[in-house]
């Protein structure tokens, strides 16, 4: 069995070594390759569930030694997997929306004539992102770790030719690799710590670290720990205040932003925080980092989100709040880990749904983005409309749907925290809740209701740069003309529709899912200072509100095709409240004249020095040089001082 | 009379030789001036050579004379040479070669 | 009044004259210096007697001849064991024969050689009506430019007197090292001073400028020796004698039977202290170090380059070899007084030498400095007054000597019209002209900066060794750094040579005579084997290194 | 005696430049070949070694001694630890590499002429390196390391000068006034930094009497031989100012920007890849050994200075122009964390510091050799006139983004594992110094990102519209290199077996030992 897991990894990483170093020739097949080997991989998965469900819960845990990485004087990382529960999930998830966007992506990249390499990358992705989650110890995680950020770059930059997308790969990547930095932090303080870096080794030890008074300061050093994960959280999950990079990741193809950065990579900083449960369990401190990040994120995430014209960029703001709530959920500790992976979980069905439809619609419009310029598509994608609307109504948590059940667990295992904290996180989660519903409300109504403000539409205006190139190919300039996508589109959006809508009731019911993950991340019933129905009643509340709200404003009346000034936060939030901006002025601008500077300073100090000392030397060389100005006379004289000086320094040594 | 006498003389005259030497522009002069010198030298090893009472000074002196008689063959071969070809005897003249 | 009384009025009796026994010379011993010297009488003779046409070859056979049946003297000499067990005074302690003056004889006499190969080269200057010409001046009293000049190069007369003179020179310099009393030194220094005069005068190409050089030369040396001469004086006043022995025991007081006159001197320091002084800066003077240094590079530049290299190196071996016994023989006893002294002058003369080159436009000057340069490095292993200090000399003072002829041999090569091609701006793009010959020139310039796997790094380590074991650290520190700055000049001719764009009216290569070659070729390859496989020489060094008094 | 086999790997190529130079000027592809087989022969020389060698053995192994100049108390003494091995074997494996990447480099200009010999002078003068390099690395005598450290510069100089980038954004004659101002200060620098050296070995020699490694070393830690400190550290800051110019350590690293800038590509490698690494190499060999007190001493100062080299490296590489220059700077950081990790004294420090020196070789010359590939085509060094090669030569753009990757030290590639065991190696006695160095990552994806977006993304510049993708050979020269960096970033073990019996040795030479974590976790 172990040997599956390797397996596992393997087969994604045969593809993108496949595909990628197959040339030109592959180019045929190279997008069923790729497939057939997510498949191949989330069928190993669905083996190994299978025989996992077989064992009893306690002892459900696949170990798998491969071999000795580094081995070096008391530092030893191994290649090694663990499989249980909480990554089984991820296996699961990881392939099985894997798989249907390969599936998705062989329609949806059609036109590219580089598909082979986009599926290799596909392929790389996954095999990372598993390495991610089956890894046995922190330093083979950030292998993966880095690995899905290659694949992110890749996928980002993907139209490379495109400025904007380059850059926005690029940022990606560096804003990750602030993150990364405090991951590696992290591994070299547990390794400082420790000795070690492997998840049982550490977890015990932090175990013995609390419960053996002998190390004071060590809640000090486990909490630093946990900060320093959580910077790599907030790095792969775009969290405040590392998220800036999410939102232009959209420059990427479609199904790129479902897979990557809706469903699987983002969530990777949750997966982190809840493996590493027991170090913040032994340090409060950083939990409650965690929960601030979180909260804040989820409320900035959504507040971006109603802003944003692009119905990517909008999606992208929801993934940031959606993700948010996770974190604070893992924040709470054994209360929340379970419904954070749960909510991961279902989120990962109803927004790979949601962007996979955004794809479609985008499809059929020509790859307009702005959502302003759509309008009453409902008749023309009935089946595009049905399964986003179902991704629509689990998203806002419609009573019955995952998403109800997964967010409705978090925000009252928020207000479960107790006390002043519990308040300001539950309320900041019901909050959230709200603005949730009326954003999403919005994009549904601008995308499928309202009059077809695409008929006479200006092509789409060269102010909006995220225009996919293949639009060329597809006769842009034309007037649109929408139509449902095929079939190879389409199967996985129903797919992903139906776990968005019984995915949550399966899980939730019974607490089915808690009891699943347990085992591995332990789990405590929050007892929040209301209700857990009023909670809930609540929760149903603010969402229509929200829904209301939003029908307010985009249902009632039309919507303007030019996108109004609109008040001083919108105009922020349309700009992710000014956070980029403040990186360009501090970070880019600042480090540019760092670095010009410090070039100047290179070329006219450091070398300078150097070059000086060399012009001195010639100075003193021209100037002593007019010594021998040609007199026999004046050597003479020389000679005669010489002789004199030479006499008297003799004398002179005697005297002294 | 004091023998050391004879030795301040020859410090004398070779230092007025020295200051020929540096001072004067024609090259017989200075070769002269040289000669000054090596007559000073002379001086003093006869000198010494009356203190002691032994006579290798004496006799350096007469191998000093055929050292100088030797020196002034040279020089003046190489003197009058360039003399002729420069039609100067000034030392300061032959400055083509400097810096 | 009686006749006698009367007599005695302007008469004196004097002592009766005993006899007079007749002086005891070790030919055998003296032989190396003997066979050079006749053959330079021989030479003379030749001059005289000898058909002009013949004269070349009579002159150039005598001379190697000889020259190479000396070194074989001197060879025979040492491996009869006069290096070392058998090192002992001559010629009633005029001449010392041991190792030190054995292996400097030695060096002299194969620079000599060399020296006369490069004399007698005659494939490089243009044939003058249809006779091949040396670069020696047709006729050296004859005034430049003038019609008697022109008769003389249309006669096809050549200036073969420079053989015997170079003899003479030689012969002189093998006595300076080995003089054992200051009188002997003198006259050295006289017989090999006076042909280089000489010799510097009649180069062929830039007679104005070699008449100037030698006038220079000449009046400075005079100066020199002048000083050299009194401090002779005042020593013999101080000790009473001239004889090394006898004055090195007067300074440490280990002398017997005191006579009140020498008991008066004796107490008189200034006499020694002065005395030695000027002595010391009359070979200071030879061996060019700052601030009697200034002659060098008008010299080097004004005399015939053939003559330029043998004086070089040969001029420096000689005064560096009588430094060492004056110092190590005669002067131990105030080491105390001279050693700061030498300090100073070896550091203002390595650091000036080096400073001074950087910004030098003729190469044959820059050699000149880098000359200065490299005196300041021997004097450092002088000072170091140790064993190890007088071999590491007698090994710099070998390896060098071959590294400077072949520089100079190889600047006689690239002409131009008006003779060889001095200026460094004409030496561009060399490498690319002819490869070989700048590559030749590279190993040399490599030499003189010390880089490892040539003479000049063994010879540089071993000097510094011996001044850093004597506890002169601050020498080797600051030796170390002129040998950074002489490395920037050095390496300027080599790009100069090898990254520049040739000159379209650049000098010419000329192709030598296998005399030239092998002056070269036996330069490139004494470089090579001493900078890999020094230990031989190095060995030889340290038997050769102990005087005798 | 068996066969003298080290000195076989440092003869053999030395031979083959002498052999290579005297082939006649006509037969210019023969000497190539000729360069080629002698350095594969080489490498089969360094593999026997490889194999030879023992790590669980004595310490120096297939040792050679021979008399060589008793006056100066200097022997022929080779032998190696699993450092030089190390290094030895990444010498052998690039200058093949090397060779066939400038297969046209020396190329007359105008094609058939008769009497050009430079192309037979440049493959030459990279085995003459070759040899230099690899005794030097065998050496255990400190007279005879300093001879080869010193004279390898001279064949160096000559390539820096000599050969220079075909097309010149500036035209021929200001790059060649530029090449030799880079080749004069390459030379100096390091003859500045050699001759002080020089004075710090006579100083080893008074003191110790003798030049032998092995028994001085032996000398110090039997007491045998003690120094005064202030002597000692004179003679460290002696040895060590040679090697961090060599190495080369801010702020005496100005000559290589100007040096890899000038020199081509394969030249470029030469110099980083290949000869810098002597220095750092000569650091952990002998400033640790023979001056354990010392190097003590001087460690917080000298982490100061190889922090600032990896900050100010990278921060010059982001603000570079040209490309050469900018994996020049890039280089520096990198040397940082090398020497960064040696005087971090803990093993995993030096392990990494050592593996380092290995994977930079080989991630260095694959971006390096890529960009003068590219720079060939398109006759610039200059980022700004490049963008959109993606499109027109995906493989190129592809081997230059892996090259890329490698120098940000992504995981799975080799460099990925010495980074962060020098980062972990330091953290754990100076977390400051770890957590600071840490940066260096971030910067380092920034400018090699950087580069890559600028050069290879973006709409197609019009003068790489017909640019060629890589050819067969320098597909040959890429692809071995890139496996290389791939296999050693997934199973390093090979390399560290070897080191690591050496590496506990130094670290006892300056007794060090490693830092113990807090807790004792249950293994």
């Amino acid at each position: 069995m172990e040997n599956l897991i390797a397996l596992l990894v393997a087969a994604p990483l045969l593809g993108a070594a496949v595909l990628l170093c197959g040339g030109r020739r592959l180019d045929a097949v190279g997008h069923w390759i790729g497939t057939a080997l997510a498949a191949v991989s989330f069928v190993l998965g669905v083996v190994l569930f299978a025989d996992m469900l077989g064992k009893s819960p306690e002892n459900r845990t696949l170990m798998q030694h491969l071999f000795s990485w580094i081995p070096v004087e008391g530092f030893q990382a191994n290649v090694g997997f663990q499989l249980d529960q909480l990554s089984m999930t991820f296996v699961l998830l990881i392939t099985g929306v894997g798989s249907l966007i390969h599936l998705y992506s062989i329609g949806y990249m059609e036109h590219d004539e580089r598909r082979r390499r986009f599926f290799g990358y596909l392929n790389l992705f996954l095999a990372a992102m598993l390495l991610l989650v089956v890894a046995d110890n922190y330093l083979l995680l950030y292998v993966g770790w880095e690995g899905v950020g290659l694949a992110s770059y890749l996928l980002i930059g993907f139209w490379q030719h495109k400025p904007s997308a380059a850059t926005a790969a690029k940022k990606a990547f560096l804003v990750n690799r602030v993150g990364d930095m405090g991951l590696s932090i992290a591994i070299m303080l547990m390794f400082t710590t420790f000795g070690t870096f492997a998840f049982g080794p550490v977890f015990q030890a932090t175990g013995a670290l609390t419960s053996g008074a002998d190390a004071p300061g060590s809640e000090g050093k486990l909490t630093a720990i946990g900060l320093m994960l959580l910077l790599a959280a907030c790095g792969k999950s775009a969290q405040v205040p590392l998220q800036s990079w999410l939102g232009d990741a959209m420059e990427g193809p479609t199904p790129v932003s479902a897979l990557i950065h809706a469903a699987t990579m983002v969530t990777a900083g949750v997966y982190l925080i809840v493996r590493s449960g027991d170090i913040f369990n032994a340090a409060p401190d950083a939990q409650l980092a965690v929960t601030v990040v979180g909260a804040v994120t989820l409320l900035f995430g959504a507040i971006v989100g109603c802003a944003k014209d692009d119905i990517k960029k909008a999606l992208a703001g929801s993934t940031m709040s959606q993700i948010g709530y996770m974190v604070l959920a893992a924040g709470l500790g054994p209360i929340g880990y379970a419904f954070a992976i749960m909510h991961l979980v279902t989120h990962g069905f109803f927004k790979a749904g949601l962007f996979l439809g955004a794809g479609s619609v985008m499809h059929g419009m020509n790859d307009e983005v702005d959502m302003r310029k759509y309008g009453g598509l409902r008749k023309y994608m009935p089946i595009t409309f049905v399964t986003f609307g179902l991704g629509y109504l689990a998203i806002i948590g419609f009573p019955g749907l995952s998403g109800f059940f997964s967010k409705d667990k978090i925000i009252e295992a928020a207000f479960a925290k107790g006390g002043a904290e519990g308040w300001i996180l539950g309320g900041a989660a019901l909050l959230g809740a709200a603005i949730t519903a009326f954003y999403m409300t919005r994009v549904m109504l601008m995308t499928f209701f309202g009059e077809e403000r695409w008929r006479h539409a200006p092509t789409p205006s060269p102010a909006e740069p995220s225009v996919e190139p293949a639009a060329e190919t597809r006769g842009a300039h034309a007037e649109p003309h929408p139509h449902e996508s095929p079939k190879v589109m389409t199967i996985p959006m129903i797919v992903l529709a139906v776990g968005s809508v019984f995915a949550g009731a399966f899980f939730g019911i019974g607490e089915r899912f808690v009891k699943w993950l347990e085992p591995v991340t332990g789990f405590e019933h929050g007892h929040p200072p209301v209700s857990a129905l009023t909670v809930t009643l609540s929760t149903v509340a603010v969402m229509v509100v929200g829904v209301g709200f939003a029908y307010a404003q985009y249902g009632r009346r039309p919507v303007p095709v030019v996108a109004p000034r609109g008040s001083l936060l919108t105009r922020a939030a349309r700009r992710d409240l000014l956070q980029d901006d403040f990186n360009h002025v501090v970070l880019v601008r600042g480090g540019e004249h760092l670095t010009r500077s410090l070039v100047y300073v290179d070329h006219t100090l450091v070398d300078g020095v150097v070059n000086g000392t060399a012009a001195t030397m010639g100075g003193l060389s021209g100037r002593l040089r007019r010594l021998q100005n040609g007199f026999a006379r004046s050597y003479a004289v020389s000679m005669f001082g010489g002789a004199a000086v030479l006499i008297a320094a003799t004398l002179l040594m005697r005297a002294v | 009379m004091n023998p050391v006498n004879y030795l301040y003389l020859a410090a004398l005259l070779f230092t007025i030789g020295a200051t020929g030497v540096l001072i004067r522009r024609n090259a017989i002069v200075v070769f002269m001036c040289v000669e000054l010198m090596l007559n000073a030298c002379n001086l003093a090893f006869v000198a010494f050579s009356r203190m002691h009472g032994n006579l290798d000074g004496q006799i350096i002196a007469f191998f000093t004379m055929v050292v100088a008689a030797a020196e002034v063959v040279v020089g003046l071969a190489i003197i009058v040479s360039v003399f002729r070809a420069r039609h100067s005897a000034s030392v300061d003249d032959a400055s083509l070669m400097k810096l | 009044m009686s006749a006698s009384a009367v007599h005695s009025l302007w008469t004196m009796a004097a002592d009766p004259i005993e006899k007079i026994q007749a002086p005891k010379i070790e030919y055998g011993q003296l032989s190396p210096t003997l066979i050079v010297i006749g053959a330079a009488i021989l030479g003379v003779l030749i001059e005289a007697f000898v058909p002009r046409r013949s004269r070349y070859y009579a002159q150039v056979f005598v001379a190697i001849v000889a020259l190479a049946a000396s070194f074989a003297a001197v060879v025979g000499l040492a491996a009869g064991g006069y290096a070392t067990t058998k090192a002992g005074i001559a010629a009633m302690g005029a001449i010392a024969v041991d190792g030190p003056a054995l292996f400097l004889q030695g060096t002299i006499l194969l620079a000599g050689l060399l020296g006369v190969f490069t004399f007698a080269e005659r494939r490089l200057d243009p044939a003058a009506h249809g006779k091949r010409v040396d670069s020696f001046a047709a006729q050296a009293a004859s005034v430049p430019g003038s019609d008697s000049e022109k008769a003389a190069v249309k006669a096809g007369f050549a200036t073969t007197e420079v053989f015997p003179l170079l003899l003479f020179a030689i012969g002189g310099m093998l006595i300076f090292p080995a003089a054992n009393d200051l009188l002997t030194l003198f006259i050295a220094l006289e017989v090999f001073s006076l042909p280089l005069y000489l010799l510097c005068a009649v180069a062929r190409r830039k007679r104005l400028m070699s008449q100037e050089a030698a006038v220079k030369y000449f009046l400075l040396g005079a100066f020199a020796s002048a000083f050299t001469l009194f401090g002779i004086a005042l020593l013999y006043g101080y000790a009473g004698s001239v004889s090394y022995a006898t004055i090195a025991q007067v300074v440490d007081g280990t002398v017997q039977n005191v006579s009140p006159a020498l008991a008066a001197t004796m107490g008189n320091d200034a006499l020694l202290l002065v005395g030695g002084a000027m002595l010391v800066m009359g070979l200071l003077f030879k061996v060019g170090a700052v601030p009697f240094h200034m002659w060098t590079p008008d010299v080097y530049q004004g005399a015939p380059t053939p003559v330029t290299g043998f004086m070089a190196a040969a001029t420096k071996v000689a005064a560096f070899g009588a430094l060492l016994r004056l110092l190590y023989v005669v002067l131990p006893g105030l080491r105390w007084d001279w050693r700061p002294v030498m300090w100073a002058v070896a550091i203002v003369t390595m650091l000036g030498g080096a400073i001074v080159a950087i910004t030098q436009t003729d190469i044959k000057r820059l050699l000149a400095y880098s000359s200065i340069a490299h005196a300041g490095f021997i004097l450092a292993g002088v000072i170091a007054t140790s064993p190890d200090g007088v071999s590491s000399v007698l090994f710099y003072l070998g390896a060098y000597s071959f590294v400077t002829i072949g520089a100079f041999a190889v600047v006689t090569l690239v002409r131009d019209a008006g003779g060889e091609a001095t200026h460094l701006s004409k030496w561009a793009g060399l490498g690319r002209r002819s490869p070989l010959v700048a590559a030749v020139f590279a190993v040399f310039l490599l030499a003189f900066a010390g880089i490892p796997l040539t003479s000049g790094f063994a010879g540089k380590f071993a000097v510094f060794k011996a001044a850093a074991e004597s506890g002169a650290g601050a020498i080797v520190v600051i030796g170390v750094i002129s040998s950074a700055i002489a490395a920037f000049f050095y390496i300027r001719v080599i790009v100069l040579m090898f990254f520049s764009q040739p000159r379209p009216e650049g000098p010419t290569v000329a192709v030598p005579s296998p005399l030239t070659m092998t002056a070269i070729g036996v330069g490139v390859a004494v470089t090579l084997v001493l900078g890999v496989a020094p230990q031989y020489f190095l060995d030889l060094a340290g038997q050769a290194g102990v005087f005798v008094r | 005696m068996s066969f003298p086999l080290l000195t076989a790997t440092a003869v053999l190529p030395a031979l083959g430049a002498i052999a290579t130079a005297a082939v006649p000027a006509a037969k210019r592809t023969a000497a190539k070949w000729l360069a080629l087989v002698v350095s594969l022969a080489t490498l089969a020389l360094a593999v026997t070694v490889l194999v030879r060698f023992d790590p669980d053995g004595a310490r120096y192994q297939l040792t050679e001694s021979h008399a060589w100049i008793p006056e100066f108390g200097v022997r022929y003494e080779l032998g190696v630890d699993g450092i030089a091995v190390a290094l030895i074997a990444l010498t052998a494996v690039l200058i093949p590499f090397i060779i066939l990447a400038g297969w046209h480099d020396a190329d007359p200009l105008e094609t058939g002429s008769k009497r050009w010999r430079p192309t037979q002078g440049f493959f030459a003068l990279i085995l003459a390196v070759e040899a230099m390099v690899i005794i030097s690395f065998e050496a255990t005598d400190v007279f005879l390391f300093y001879i080869f450290f010193e004279a390898m510069l001279i064949p160096m100089y000559f390539l820096i000068g000599g050969f220079g980038d075909r097309a010149h954004e500036h035209g021929e004659e200001t790059a060649a006034t530029q090449r030799s101002y880079a080749a004069v200060k390459f030379l100096l620098y390091n003859l500045v930094g050699g001759l002080i050296m020089l004075a710090a070995v006579i100083g080893l020699y008074v003191v110790a009497g003798n030049f032998s490694l092995t028994e001085i070393a032996e000398a110090r830690a039997n007491g045998s031989l003690n120094m005064a400190t202030s002597t000692e550290r004179w003679l460290f800051l002696g040895f060590f100012f040679a090697f961090a110019v060599k190495a080369p350590l801010w702020p005496l690293h100005t000559w290589l920007p100007n040096a890899m800038g000038e020199a081509t590509a394969p030249v470029a490698v030469l110099i980083t890849a290949v000869v810098d690494k002597v220095g750092t190499f000569a650091m952990l060999r002998f400033c640790l050994q023979l001056f354990p007190e010392a190097s003590k001493w001087a460690t917080p100062a000298i982490l100061v200075l190889a922090l600032i080299s990896i900050i100010y490296g990278a921060l010059l590489a982001v603000g570079q122009r040209d490309i050469k220059r900018l994996v020049a700077y890039a280089s520096i950081s990198h040397f940082g964390f090398i020497i960064m990790g040696i005087f971090a004294m803990t093993s995993q420090g030096q392990s990494g510091a050592t593996l380092y020196m290995v994977n930079h070789g080989i991630s260095t010359a694959a971006l390096m050799l890529v960009a003068g590939f590219l720079i060939s085509r398109r006759g610039s060094r200059l980022i700004a006139d490049y963008g959109g090669v993606q499109k027109v030569a995906p493989v190129l753009a592809g081997t230059f983004l892996i090259g890329g990757l490698a120098t940000l030290s992504l995981p799975g590639l080799a460099p990925f594992v010495s980074e962060f065991l020098v980062l972990v190696g330091t953290f754990s006695r100076y977390p400051v110094v770890g957590i600071i160095a840490t940066f260096g990552i971030v910067l380092a994806a920034l400018y090699t990102l950087v580069l890559y977006q600028r050069t290879m993304t973006g709409p197609v510049k019009a003068e790489v519209k017909h640019m060629p993708d890589l050819r067969v050979r320098e597909l040959v020269v890429v692809a071995p290199l890139v496996v290389l960096l791939i296999f050693l970033g997934v199973y390093p073990k090979p390399v560290t077996d070897i080191v690591n019996p050496a590496v506990k040795q130094t670290m006892s030479d300056v007794h060090k030992k490693d830092p113990q974590p807090e807790v004792e976790a249950a293994k």
